[in-house]
Protein backbone atom coordinates (compact mmCIF):
# COMPACT_ATOMS: atom_id res chain seq x y z
CA UNK A 1 0.00 0.00 0.00
CA UNK A 2 1.21 3.38 -0.89
CA UNK A 3 1.01 7.04 0.93
CA UNK A 4 -1.27 8.05 -2.37
CA UNK A 5 -3.73 5.06 -2.06
CA UNK A 6 -3.85 6.12 1.83
CA UNK A 7 -4.48 9.51 1.09
CA UNK A 8 -7.20 8.45 -1.57
CA UNK A 9 -9.08 6.41 1.09
CA UNK A 10 -9.14 9.34 3.66
CA UNK A 11 -10.05 11.75 1.01
CA UNK A 12 -13.12 9.52 0.28
CA UNK A 13 -14.03 9.71 4.14
CA UNK A 14 -14.03 13.41 4.07
CA UNK A 15 -15.13 15.08 7.68
CA UNK A 16 -16.16 11.69 9.06
CA UNK A 17 -12.60 10.38 9.01
CA UNK A 18 -11.79 6.51 8.99
CA UNK A 19 -10.34 4.91 11.96
CA UNK A 20 -6.62 3.45 12.38
CA UNK A 21 -8.21 0.14 12.57
CA UNK A 22 -10.74 0.23 10.10
CA UNK A 23 -7.97 0.96 7.49
CA UNK A 24 -5.64 -1.83 9.32
CA UNK A 25 -8.59 -4.35 8.60
CA UNK A 26 -9.60 -3.19 4.93
CA UNK A 27 -5.88 -3.31 3.81
CA UNK A 28 -5.05 -6.31 5.79
CA UNK A 29 -1.87 -5.03 7.63
CA UNK A 30 -0.90 -4.93 10.94
CA UNK A 31 -1.72 -2.11 13.08
CA UNK A 32 1.87 -0.91 13.61
CA UNK A 33 2.44 -0.84 9.60
CA UNK A 34 -0.35 1.24 9.45
CA UNK A 35 0.64 3.67 12.13
CA UNK A 36 3.86 4.18 9.92
CA UNK A 37 2.01 4.48 6.99
CA UNK A 38 -0.11 7.35 8.39
CA UNK A 39 3.23 9.15 9.86
CA UNK A 40 4.58 8.87 6.60
CA UNK A 41 1.58 10.59 4.71
CA UNK A 42 1.30 13.14 7.52
CA UNK A 43 4.76 13.84 6.47
CA UNK A 44 4.37 13.97 2.59
CA UNK A 45 1.41 16.37 2.75
CA UNK A 46 2.06 18.79 5.36
CA UNK A 47 5.15 19.02 3.14
CA UNK A 48 3.09 19.41 -0.34
CA UNK A 49 1.20 22.56 -1.24
CA UNK A 50 -2.10 20.80 -0.52
CA UNK A 51 -4.62 23.35 0.80
CA UNK A 52 -4.95 20.65 3.73
CA UNK A 53 -3.95 18.60 6.51
CA UNK A 54 -4.22 15.17 7.86
CA UNK A 55 -4.96 15.59 11.54
CA UNK A 56 -5.59 12.24 13.99
CA UNK A 57 -7.23 12.02 16.75
CA UNK A 58 -8.04 9.27 18.79
CA UNK A 59 -7.38 6.85 16.56
CA UNK A 60 -9.23 8.38 13.54
CA UNK A 61 -7.56 9.91 10.81
CA UNK A 62 -9.35 13.05 8.65
CA UNK A 63 -8.31 15.51 6.35
CA UNK A 64 -9.21 19.77 7.07
CA UNK A 65 -8.03 22.24 5.67
CA UNK A 66 -5.13 24.11 6.54
CA UNK A 67 -6.04 27.76 9.12
CA UNK A 68 -4.62 30.20 6.94
CA UNK A 69 -7.61 29.34 4.32
CA UNK A 70 -10.13 30.04 7.25
CA UNK A 71 -11.61 33.43 6.05
CA UNK A 72 -11.63 32.68 2.78
CA UNK A 73 -13.97 29.60 3.15
CA UNK A 74 -16.09 30.88 6.24
CA UNK A 75 -17.64 33.04 3.04
CA UNK A 76 -18.58 30.06 0.94
CA UNK A 77 -19.40 27.99 3.54
CA UNK A 78 -21.21 28.55 6.74
CA UNK A 79 -21.33 25.50 9.74
CA UNK A 80 -22.27 26.14 12.60
CA UNK A 81 -23.71 29.65 14.05
CA UNK A 82 -20.50 31.48 15.48
CA UNK A 83 -22.47 34.19 17.81
CA UNK A 84 -20.79 34.24 21.08
CA UNK A 85 -21.51 31.39 23.78
CA UNK A 86 -22.98 32.56 26.80
CA UNK A 87 -21.41 31.90 29.69
CA UNK A 88 -22.80 28.66 30.88
CA UNK A 89 -22.70 27.36 27.27
CA UNK A 90 -18.95 28.45 27.32
CA UNK A 91 -18.22 26.65 30.72
CA UNK A 92 -20.08 23.51 29.29
CA UNK A 93 -17.71 22.89 26.41
CA UNK A 94 -14.97 23.69 28.35
CA UNK A 95 -15.31 20.96 30.67
CA UNK A 96 -16.24 18.46 27.89
CA UNK A 97 -13.17 19.75 25.46
CA UNK A 98 -10.64 19.44 29.00
CA UNK A 99 -12.16 16.57 30.32
CA UNK A 100 -13.95 14.21 27.84
CA UNK A 101 -17.18 13.15 27.33
CA UNK A 102 -19.63 13.18 30.68
CA UNK A 103 -22.28 12.64 32.07
CA UNK A 104 -25.20 14.43 32.89
CA UNK A 105 -24.38 14.03 36.20
CA UNK A 106 -20.92 15.01 36.60
CA UNK A 107 -21.37 17.95 34.35
CA UNK A 108 -24.17 19.39 36.92
CA UNK A 109 -21.37 18.06 39.98
CA UNK A 110 -19.02 19.86 38.54
CA UNK A 111 -20.15 23.13 37.64
CA UNK A 112 -22.25 23.43 40.53
CA UNK A 113 -25.54 24.08 38.49
CA UNK A 114 -28.24 22.24 36.68
CA UNK A 115 -27.07 23.05 32.97
CA UNK A 116 -30.30 21.44 31.23
CA UNK A 117 -30.58 24.58 29.37
CA UNK A 118 -26.95 25.61 27.77
CA UNK A 119 -27.32 21.81 26.97
CA UNK A 120 -30.21 22.15 25.10
CA UNK A 121 -29.03 24.90 23.20
CA UNK A 122 -25.72 23.39 22.85
CA UNK A 123 -27.52 20.00 21.53
CA UNK A 124 -29.47 22.44 19.25
CA UNK A 125 -27.11 24.35 18.34
CA UNK A 126 -24.91 21.28 17.10
CA UNK A 127 -22.27 21.88 19.13
CA UNK A 128 -22.82 18.67 21.21
CA UNK A 129 -24.61 15.61 20.96
CA UNK A 130 -25.51 12.30 22.80
CA UNK A 131 -23.11 9.16 23.07
CA UNK A 132 -24.44 7.06 25.25
CA UNK A 133 -25.49 6.77 28.63
CA UNK A 134 -23.74 5.43 32.28
CA UNK A 135 -25.42 4.68 34.87
CA UNK A 136 -28.58 6.26 33.88
CA UNK A 137 -27.21 9.49 33.08
CA UNK A 138 -26.53 10.73 29.30
CA UNK A 139 -23.27 11.30 28.34
CA UNK A 140 -22.29 14.09 26.09
CA UNK A 141 -19.61 15.03 23.63
CA UNK A 142 -18.62 17.70 21.44
CA UNK A 143 -19.06 16.95 17.55
CA UNK A 144 -16.60 17.55 14.93
CA UNK A 145 -18.07 20.41 13.54
CA UNK A 146 -17.20 22.29 17.03
CA UNK A 147 -13.58 21.01 16.65
CA UNK A 148 -13.58 22.21 13.33
CA UNK A 149 -14.91 25.63 14.16
CA UNK A 150 -12.08 26.43 17.21
CA UNK A 151 -9.77 24.76 14.57
CA UNK A 152 -8.44 21.90 17.16
CA UNK A 153 -9.29 18.92 15.84
CA UNK A 154 -7.14 17.27 18.34
CA UNK A 155 -7.94 18.02 21.85
CA UNK A 156 -4.72 17.59 23.37
CA UNK A 157 -3.50 20.71 21.03
CA UNK A 158 -5.69 22.84 23.05
CA UNK A 159 -3.66 25.52 25.43
CA UNK A 160 -2.74 23.90 28.70
CA UNK A 161 -4.51 20.82 27.80
CA UNK A 162 -2.12 18.28 29.81
CA UNK A 163 -2.85 20.98 32.97
CA UNK A 164 -6.53 20.94 33.28
CA UNK A 165 -7.43 17.42 31.86
CA UNK A 166 -5.43 15.78 34.51
CA UNK A 167 -7.11 18.20 36.96
CA UNK A 168 -10.50 17.31 35.61
CA UNK A 169 -10.50 13.76 35.51
CA UNK A 170 -8.48 13.09 38.91
CA UNK B 1 -13.60 45.03 52.64
CA UNK B 2 -14.54 47.24 50.48
CA UNK B 3 -14.86 45.80 47.55
CA UNK B 4 -18.40 45.60 47.04
CA UNK B 5 -18.58 46.84 43.77
CA UNK B 6 -20.09 44.30 41.98
CA UNK B 7 -23.45 44.55 41.41
CA UNK B 8 -26.20 42.05 42.66
CA UNK B 9 -27.98 40.14 39.80
CA UNK B 10 -28.06 36.42 39.90
CA UNK B 11 -27.26 36.71 35.90
CA UNK B 12 -23.58 37.60 36.44
CA UNK B 13 -22.92 34.22 38.11
CA UNK B 14 -23.33 31.35 36.74
CA UNK B 15 -23.64 29.91 40.27
CA UNK B 16 -22.73 29.85 43.51
CA UNK B 17 -19.11 28.45 42.64
CA UNK B 18 -18.78 31.32 40.05
CA UNK B 19 -19.35 33.77 42.54
CA UNK B 20 -17.12 32.08 45.83
CA UNK B 21 -14.47 31.88 43.06
CA UNK B 22 -14.86 35.72 41.65
CA UNK B 23 -14.77 36.60 45.16
CA UNK B 24 -11.56 34.45 46.12
CA UNK B 25 -9.94 36.34 42.92
CA UNK B 26 -10.89 39.54 43.34
CA UNK B 27 -9.04 39.52 46.72
CA UNK B 28 -5.95 37.96 45.29
CA UNK B 29 -6.81 35.09 47.68
CA UNK B 30 -5.58 31.48 46.76
CA UNK B 31 -8.25 28.89 47.17
CA UNK B 32 -8.54 27.17 50.82
CA UNK B 33 -10.35 27.26 54.07
CA UNK B 34 -8.86 30.49 55.34
CA UNK B 35 -9.79 32.68 52.33
CA UNK B 36 -13.35 30.90 52.09
CA UNK B 37 -13.86 32.23 55.51
CA UNK B 38 -12.45 35.70 54.56
CA UNK B 39 -15.32 35.97 51.78
CA UNK B 40 -18.34 34.58 53.69
CA UNK B 41 -19.39 37.77 54.43
CA UNK B 42 -19.51 39.20 50.82
CA UNK B 43 -21.04 35.67 49.94
CA UNK B 44 -23.74 36.22 52.52
CA UNK B 45 -24.51 39.93 51.44
CA UNK B 46 -24.89 38.46 47.95
CA UNK B 47 -27.41 35.77 48.75
CA UNK B 48 -29.39 38.25 50.55
CA UNK B 49 -29.64 40.62 48.13
CA UNK B 50 -30.25 38.49 44.80
CA UNK B 51 -33.03 39.08 42.78
CA UNK B 52 -33.61 35.72 41.38
CA UNK B 53 -36.54 34.04 42.81
CA UNK B 54 -35.41 30.24 40.67
CA UNK B 55 -36.19 28.21 43.03
CA UNK B 56 -33.09 25.66 42.23
CA UNK B 57 -30.31 28.62 41.90
CA UNK B 58 -31.94 29.71 45.42
CA UNK B 59 -31.45 26.16 46.71
CA UNK B 60 -27.96 25.98 45.14
CA UNK B 61 -26.54 29.38 46.86
CA UNK B 62 -28.17 28.18 50.13
CA UNK B 63 -26.39 25.18 50.33
CA UNK B 64 -22.95 26.41 49.87
CA UNK B 65 -23.88 28.87 52.40
CA UNK B 66 -24.40 26.52 54.77
CA UNK B 67 -20.82 25.08 54.21
CA UNK B 68 -19.80 28.44 54.30
CA UNK B 69 -20.83 29.63 58.14
CA UNK B 70 -19.49 25.76 58.96
CA UNK B 71 -16.13 27.25 57.57
CA UNK B 72 -16.31 30.72 59.29
CA UNK B 73 -18.05 29.82 62.41
CA UNK B 74 -14.57 27.32 63.06
CA UNK B 75 -12.40 30.12 62.39
CA UNK B 76 -14.19 31.90 64.33
CA UNK B 77 -14.48 29.38 67.21
CA UNK B 78 -11.78 26.70 67.08
CA UNK B 79 -13.28 24.01 69.53
CA UNK B 80 -16.29 24.13 67.63
CA UNK B 81 -16.76 20.12 66.56
CA UNK B 82 -17.31 19.71 63.24
CA UNK B 83 -18.35 15.92 61.99
CA UNK B 84 -17.14 13.91 59.29
CA UNK B 85 -19.64 14.17 56.65
CA UNK B 86 -19.50 18.15 57.60
CA UNK B 87 -15.56 17.92 57.11
CA UNK B 88 -16.18 16.25 53.64
CA UNK B 89 -18.53 18.88 52.67
CA UNK B 90 -15.66 21.78 53.27
CA UNK B 91 -13.04 19.54 51.65
CA UNK B 92 -15.25 18.86 48.75
CA UNK B 93 -16.16 23.06 48.44
CA UNK B 94 -12.18 23.52 48.17
CA UNK B 95 -12.06 21.25 46.04
CA UNK B 96 -15.26 22.39 43.76
CA UNK B 97 -14.01 25.49 43.46
CA UNK B 98 -10.03 24.37 42.26
CA UNK B 99 -12.14 22.32 39.18
CA UNK B 100 -13.92 25.07 38.59
CA UNK B 101 -11.05 27.29 38.14
CA UNK B 102 -9.90 24.89 35.32
CA UNK B 103 -13.02 24.51 33.47
CA UNK B 104 -13.37 28.27 33.58
CA UNK B 105 -9.68 28.95 32.64
CA UNK B 106 -10.47 26.27 29.58
CA UNK B 107 -13.30 28.84 29.07
CA UNK B 108 -11.63 31.73 27.97
CA UNK B 109 -8.89 29.56 25.58
CA UNK B 110 -12.42 28.64 23.75
CA UNK B 111 -13.58 31.67 23.54
CA UNK B 112 -10.22 33.23 22.04
CA UNK B 113 -9.99 30.10 19.70
CA UNK B 114 -13.10 30.73 18.50
CA UNK B 115 -12.43 34.51 18.27
CA UNK B 116 -9.30 33.59 16.68
CA UNK B 117 -11.30 32.67 13.72
CA UNK B 118 -9.03 29.91 12.69
CA UNK B 119 -11.77 27.16 11.79
CA UNK B 120 -11.11 24.36 9.68
CA UNK B 121 -12.83 22.38 7.33
CA UNK B 122 -13.09 19.10 6.49
CA UNK B 123 -15.01 17.84 3.55
CA UNK B 124 -18.40 15.64 3.20
CA UNK B 125 -17.42 11.72 2.88
CA UNK B 126 -17.86 10.51 -1.22
CA UNK B 127 -19.02 6.78 0.17
CA UNK B 128 -22.32 7.39 -0.50
CA UNK B 129 -21.35 8.41 -4.33
CA UNK B 130 -21.80 4.92 -3.89
CA UNK B 131 -25.11 3.10 -4.03
CA UNK B 132 -25.18 0.22 -2.24
CA UNK B 133 -27.66 -1.11 0.00
CA UNK B 134 -25.45 -2.16 3.59
CA UNK B 135 -27.57 -3.91 5.83
CA UNK B 136 -27.20 -4.48 10.02
CA UNK B 137 -28.38 -8.19 10.33
CA UNK B 138 -28.81 -6.66 14.11
CA UNK B 139 -32.25 -4.55 13.24
CA UNK B 140 -35.50 -6.47 13.60
CA UNK B 141 -39.16 -5.22 14.31
CA UNK B 142 -38.71 -5.50 17.99
CA UNK B 143 -35.28 -3.41 18.01
CA UNK B 144 -37.63 -0.52 16.21
CA UNK B 145 -40.37 -1.32 18.78
CA UNK B 146 -37.72 -1.07 21.83
CA UNK B 147 -35.66 2.51 20.25
CA UNK B 148 -39.17 4.16 20.24
CA UNK B 149 -40.16 3.00 23.34
CA UNK B 150 -36.78 4.40 24.89
CA UNK B 151 -37.32 7.54 22.82
CA UNK B 152 -41.17 7.87 24.21
CA UNK B 153 -39.52 7.38 27.83
CA UNK B 154 -36.95 9.62 27.42
CA UNK B 155 -39.43 12.88 26.45
CA UNK B 156 -41.37 12.37 28.95
CA UNK B 157 -38.22 12.45 31.70
CA UNK B 158 -37.41 15.69 30.38
CA UNK B 159 -40.49 17.13 30.16
CA UNK B 160 -40.48 17.10 34.50
CA UNK B 161 -39.62 20.44 35.00
CA UNK B 162 -38.00 20.31 38.22
CA UNK B 163 -36.78 17.31 40.10
CA UNK B 164 -38.18 15.40 42.97
CA UNK B 165 -34.76 15.65 44.61
CA UNK B 166 -35.12 19.12 45.08
CA UNK B 167 -38.55 19.32 45.84
CA UNK B 168 -37.98 19.09 49.01
CA UNK B 169 -35.72 21.57 50.34
CA UNK B 170 -37.59 24.04 48.37
CA UNK B 171 -39.88 25.32 50.88
CA UNK B 172 -36.68 26.96 52.44
CA UNK B 173 -36.01 29.80 50.44
CA UNK B 174 -39.73 30.82 50.86
CA UNK B 175 -38.72 32.82 53.98
CA UNK B 176 -36.49 35.92 53.08
CA UNK B 177 -33.57 36.31 54.92
CA UNK B 178 -35.23 40.09 56.15
CA UNK B 179 -38.19 38.34 57.59
CA UNK B 180 -36.29 36.24 59.88
CA UNK B 181 -34.02 39.04 60.56
CA UNK B 182 -37.34 41.24 61.67
CA UNK B 183 -38.61 38.65 63.77
CA UNK B 184 -35.48 38.47 65.80
CA UNK B 185 -35.18 41.97 65.75
CA UNK B 186 -38.56 41.94 67.40
CA UNK B 187 -37.70 39.78 70.09
CA UNK B 188 -34.14 41.19 70.98
CA UNK B 189 -36.14 45.44 71.03
CA UNK B 190 -38.84 44.20 73.13
CA UNK B 191 -35.45 43.77 75.20
CA UNK B 192 -35.50 39.94 75.37
CA UNK B 193 -32.44 37.94 74.69
CA UNK B 194 -31.68 35.00 72.21
CA UNK B 195 -29.96 32.21 72.63
CA UNK B 196 -28.48 30.07 69.24
CA UNK B 197 -30.06 26.73 70.55
CA UNK B 198 -33.52 28.64 71.26
CA UNK B 199 -33.61 30.23 67.72
CA UNK B 200 -33.02 26.65 66.10
CA UNK B 201 -35.30 25.08 68.55
CA UNK B 202 -38.65 27.11 67.71
CA UNK B 203 -38.60 26.27 63.65
CA UNK B 204 -39.80 22.63 65.03
CA UNK B 205 -40.05 20.47 61.68
CA UNK B 206 -37.99 18.77 59.81
CA UNK B 207 -34.28 18.57 60.88
CA UNK B 208 -33.20 19.71 57.41
CA UNK B 209 -35.14 22.86 57.41
CA UNK B 210 -34.33 23.54 60.72
CA UNK B 211 -30.38 23.45 60.33
CA UNK B 212 -31.27 25.99 56.97
CA UNK B 213 -33.35 27.81 59.32
CA UNK B 214 -30.47 28.13 62.21
CA UNK B 215 -27.98 29.20 59.37
CA UNK B 216 -29.83 32.11 58.40
CA UNK B 217 -30.69 33.16 61.89
CA UNK B 218 -27.37 32.96 62.29
CA UNK B 219 -26.18 35.13 59.68
CA UNK B 220 -28.76 37.83 60.31
CA UNK B 221 -27.48 38.25 63.82
CA UNK B 222 -23.63 38.14 62.57
CA UNK B 223 -24.85 41.04 59.96
CA UNK B 224 -26.75 42.84 63.40
CA UNK B 225 -23.49 42.09 65.17
CA UNK B 226 -21.39 43.79 62.30
CA UNK B 227 -23.46 46.71 62.21
CA UNK B 228 -23.35 47.24 66.09
CA UNK B 229 -27.15 46.84 66.82
CA UNK B 230 -26.76 43.43 68.59
CA UNK B 231 -23.86 42.22 71.22
CA UNK B 232 -22.82 38.14 71.59
CA UNK B 233 -21.62 36.41 74.48
CA UNK B 234 -20.56 33.31 74.51
CA UNK B 235 -19.79 32.03 78.46
CA UNK B 236 -17.90 29.36 78.06
CA UNK B 237 -15.64 28.11 75.67
CA UNK B 238 -18.29 26.14 73.46
CA UNK B 239 -21.21 27.15 75.34
CA UNK B 240 -24.40 28.64 73.40
CA UNK B 241 -24.03 31.99 72.39
CA UNK B 242 -26.23 34.54 73.70
CA UNK B 243 -27.16 37.42 71.62
CA UNK B 244 -28.55 40.52 73.63
CA UNK B 245 -29.52 44.17 72.09
CA UNK B 246 -26.63 46.82 72.20
CA UNK B 247 -29.02 49.29 74.47
CA UNK B 248 -29.92 46.81 77.34
CA UNK B 249 -25.82 45.81 77.75
CA UNK C 1 -7.26 34.63 -5.10
CA UNK C 2 -4.42 31.67 -5.68
CA UNK C 3 -4.67 28.13 -7.17
CA UNK C 4 -4.51 26.62 -3.68
CA UNK C 5 -7.12 28.83 -2.50
CA UNK C 6 -9.26 28.10 -4.91
CA UNK C 7 -8.66 24.65 -4.43
CA UNK C 8 -9.07 24.89 -1.24
CA UNK C 9 -12.72 26.12 -1.55
CA UNK C 10 -13.10 23.26 -3.95
CA UNK C 11 -12.15 20.71 -1.57
CA UNK C 12 -14.63 21.79 1.59
CA UNK C 13 -17.35 21.82 -1.34
CA UNK C 14 -16.90 17.96 -1.16
CA UNK C 15 -19.07 16.22 -4.19
CA UNK C 16 -21.82 18.18 -4.88
CA UNK C 17 -18.69 21.14 -6.02
CA UNK C 18 -19.12 24.28 -6.26
CA UNK C 19 -20.63 26.21 -9.37
CA UNK C 20 -18.42 28.64 -11.19
CA UNK C 21 -20.72 31.67 -10.83
CA UNK C 22 -20.99 31.06 -7.18
CA UNK C 23 -16.76 31.14 -6.98
CA UNK C 24 -16.64 34.38 -9.31
CA UNK C 25 -19.60 36.01 -6.79
CA UNK C 26 -18.15 34.95 -3.70
CA UNK C 27 -14.52 36.63 -4.65
CA UNK C 28 -15.75 39.43 -6.85
CA UNK C 29 -13.85 38.52 -9.88
CA UNK C 30 -14.67 38.46 -13.47
CA UNK C 31 -16.73 35.18 -14.59
CA UNK C 32 -13.58 35.24 -17.54
CA UNK C 33 -10.39 35.43 -14.93
CA UNK C 34 -12.53 32.37 -12.76
CA UNK C 35 -12.27 30.07 -15.67
CA UNK C 36 -8.46 31.02 -16.55
CA UNK C 37 -8.08 30.37 -12.67
CA UNK C 38 -10.06 26.70 -12.55
CA UNK C 39 -8.01 25.94 -15.63
CA UNK C 40 -4.58 26.83 -13.83
CA UNK C 41 -5.72 24.90 -11.13
CA UNK C 42 -6.61 21.68 -13.28
CA UNK C 43 -3.12 21.75 -14.51
CA UNK C 44 -1.20 22.39 -11.36
CA UNK C 45 -3.34 19.47 -9.80
CA UNK C 46 -3.20 17.20 -12.21
CA UNK C 47 0.33 17.12 -12.42
CA UNK C 48 0.98 16.92 -8.58
CA UNK C 49 0.77 12.98 -6.94
CA UNK C 50 -2.84 14.21 -5.36
CA UNK C 51 -4.86 11.26 -5.35
CA UNK C 52 -7.79 13.48 -6.71
CA UNK C 53 -8.15 15.63 -10.27
CA UNK C 54 -11.21 18.53 -10.05
CA UNK C 55 -13.76 17.95 -12.85
CA UNK C 56 -15.79 20.71 -14.18
CA UNK C 57 -19.15 19.67 -15.80
CA UNK C 58 -22.43 21.72 -16.07
CA UNK C 59 -20.21 24.89 -14.81
CA UNK C 60 -19.81 22.86 -11.65
CA UNK C 61 -15.86 22.05 -10.40
CA UNK C 62 -15.53 19.46 -7.87
CA UNK C 63 -12.80 17.33 -6.81
CA UNK C 64 -13.35 12.93 -7.66
CA UNK C 65 -10.61 10.67 -7.04
CA UNK C 66 -8.39 9.19 -9.70
CA UNK C 67 -9.94 6.43 -11.65
CA UNK C 68 -7.36 4.04 -10.51
CA UNK C 69 -7.84 4.15 -6.80
CA UNK C 70 -11.67 3.36 -7.52
CA UNK C 71 -11.23 -1.13 -6.89
CA UNK C 72 -9.22 0.38 -3.83
CA UNK C 73 -11.81 2.95 -2.47
CA UNK C 74 -14.86 0.14 -3.31
CA UNK C 75 -13.20 -2.67 -1.34
CA UNK C 76 -12.18 -0.46 1.93
CA UNK C 77 -16.08 0.37 1.83
CA UNK C 78 -17.37 -2.32 2.12
CA UNK C 79 -14.83 -3.54 4.83
CA UNK C 80 -16.11 -0.21 6.75
CA UNK C 81 -20.00 -1.24 6.14
CA UNK C 82 -20.39 -4.53 8.25
CA UNK C 83 -20.35 -1.86 11.16
CA UNK C 84 -23.38 -2.14 13.36
CA UNK C 85 -25.51 1.42 13.08
CA UNK C 86 -25.63 3.79 16.24
CA UNK C 87 -27.48 4.74 18.82
CA UNK C 88 -28.63 8.05 16.77
CA UNK C 89 -29.06 6.49 13.72
CA UNK C 90 -31.28 3.24 15.36
CA UNK C 91 -33.12 5.83 16.93
CA UNK C 92 -33.45 7.68 13.81
CA UNK C 93 -35.00 4.66 11.47
CA UNK C 94 -37.21 4.38 14.81
CA UNK C 95 -38.56 6.93 14.58
CA UNK C 96 -39.27 7.14 10.77
CA UNK C 97 -40.95 3.81 10.72
CA UNK C 98 -43.57 4.48 13.37
CA UNK C 99 -44.02 8.06 12.56
CA UNK C 100 -43.70 7.93 8.48
CA UNK C 101 -41.94 10.44 6.20
CA UNK C 102 -40.71 13.41 8.13
CA UNK C 103 -38.62 16.51 7.32
CA UNK C 104 -35.34 16.95 8.42
CA UNK C 105 -36.86 19.69 10.80
CA UNK C 106 -38.79 17.19 12.60
CA UNK C 107 -37.00 14.84 13.20
CA UNK C 108 -34.40 17.75 14.27
CA UNK C 109 -37.42 18.67 16.83
CA UNK C 110 -37.98 15.68 17.90
CA UNK C 111 -34.69 13.81 18.29
CA UNK C 112 -34.00 17.74 20.35
CA UNK C 113 -30.52 17.36 18.53
CA UNK C 114 -29.04 17.96 15.20
CA UNK C 115 -29.15 15.32 12.91
CA UNK C 116 -27.48 15.73 10.41
CA UNK C 117 -24.40 12.92 11.22
CA UNK C 118 -26.81 10.03 11.20
CA UNK C 119 -28.87 11.27 8.30
CA UNK C 120 -25.76 10.87 6.29
CA UNK C 121 -24.45 7.49 7.15
CA UNK C 122 -28.13 6.09 6.83
CA UNK C 123 -28.32 7.70 2.85
CA UNK C 124 -24.75 6.44 2.02
CA UNK C 125 -26.04 3.14 3.78
CA UNK C 126 -29.39 3.02 1.39
CA UNK C 127 -31.70 2.96 4.76
CA UNK C 128 -32.87 6.35 3.72
CA UNK C 129 -33.23 8.03 0.95
CA UNK C 130 -34.95 11.79 0.19
CA UNK C 131 -38.76 12.01 -0.74
CA UNK C 132 -39.62 15.96 -2.18
CA UNK C 133 -39.58 18.90 0.50
CA UNK C 134 -42.27 19.72 2.35
CA UNK C 135 -41.80 24.02 3.67
CA UNK C 136 -37.99 23.90 2.35
CA UNK C 137 -37.43 21.21 4.61
CA UNK C 138 -35.98 17.76 3.28
CA UNK C 139 -38.68 14.64 3.70
CA UNK C 140 -37.03 11.53 4.31
CA UNK C 141 -37.99 8.19 4.13
CA UNK C 142 -36.82 4.48 4.48
CA UNK C 143 -36.23 2.68 2.06
CA UNK C 144 -37.87 -0.33 0.21
CA UNK C 145 -34.43 -2.26 0.93
CA UNK C 146 -34.73 -1.00 4.67
CA UNK C 147 -38.18 -2.63 5.16
CA UNK C 148 -37.63 -5.73 3.29
CA UNK C 149 -34.36 -6.23 5.82
CA UNK C 150 -36.89 -5.95 9.00
CA UNK C 151 -39.36 -8.34 6.62
CA UNK C 152 -42.32 -6.05 7.17
CA UNK C 153 -44.25 -5.41 4.36
CA UNK C 154 -46.10 -2.41 5.92
CA UNK C 155 -45.10 0.05 8.84
CA UNK C 156 -48.79 -0.98 10.16
CA UNK C 157 -47.76 -4.31 10.98
CA UNK C 158 -45.02 -2.81 12.83
CA UNK C 159 -45.41 -4.40 16.83
CA UNK C 160 -47.77 -1.68 19.02
CA UNK C 161 -48.22 0.57 16.01
CA UNK C 162 -51.03 2.15 16.02
CA UNK C 163 -50.78 3.97 19.55
CA UNK C 164 -46.85 4.95 18.94
CA UNK C 165 -47.36 6.19 15.67
CA UNK C 166 -50.62 8.35 17.15
CA UNK C 167 -47.74 9.68 20.19
CA UNK C 168 -45.07 10.38 17.27
CA UNK C 169 -47.56 12.26 14.95
CA UNK C 170 -49.34 14.56 17.56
Amino acid sequence: MTVFELEAIVFVAGSEGISLADLAEAFDIEDQEMESLVREMVDVISTSTRPYIPVVSKEVVRLVTKPEYSNLISKVKQTLDKSPLSKSQLELVSLLAYRGPSTKVDIDTLRGVNSVQPIKTLLLRGMIERAGESHGSTIYTLTQDFWEMIGVVDPSNLPEFAELHTTLVN
Amino acid sequence: NDDMSFTYTAENFSGPIDLLLNLIESHKLSISEISLSLVTAEFLEYISRMETFDRMLVTQFLSVASTLVLIKARSLIPAIEVTESEEADIAELELQIKLYQSIKRGGEHIQTLVASGQSVYGRDSDWHEMHTFLPDDRITSEVLLYMVKVYRDRTKREEIPISTVTESIVIMPTVALSEIVERIEKTLLSGGSLRLSDISRSFGGDVRIQKSYTIVSFLALLEMVKNGIVHAVQNSYEGDIEFNPVNSV
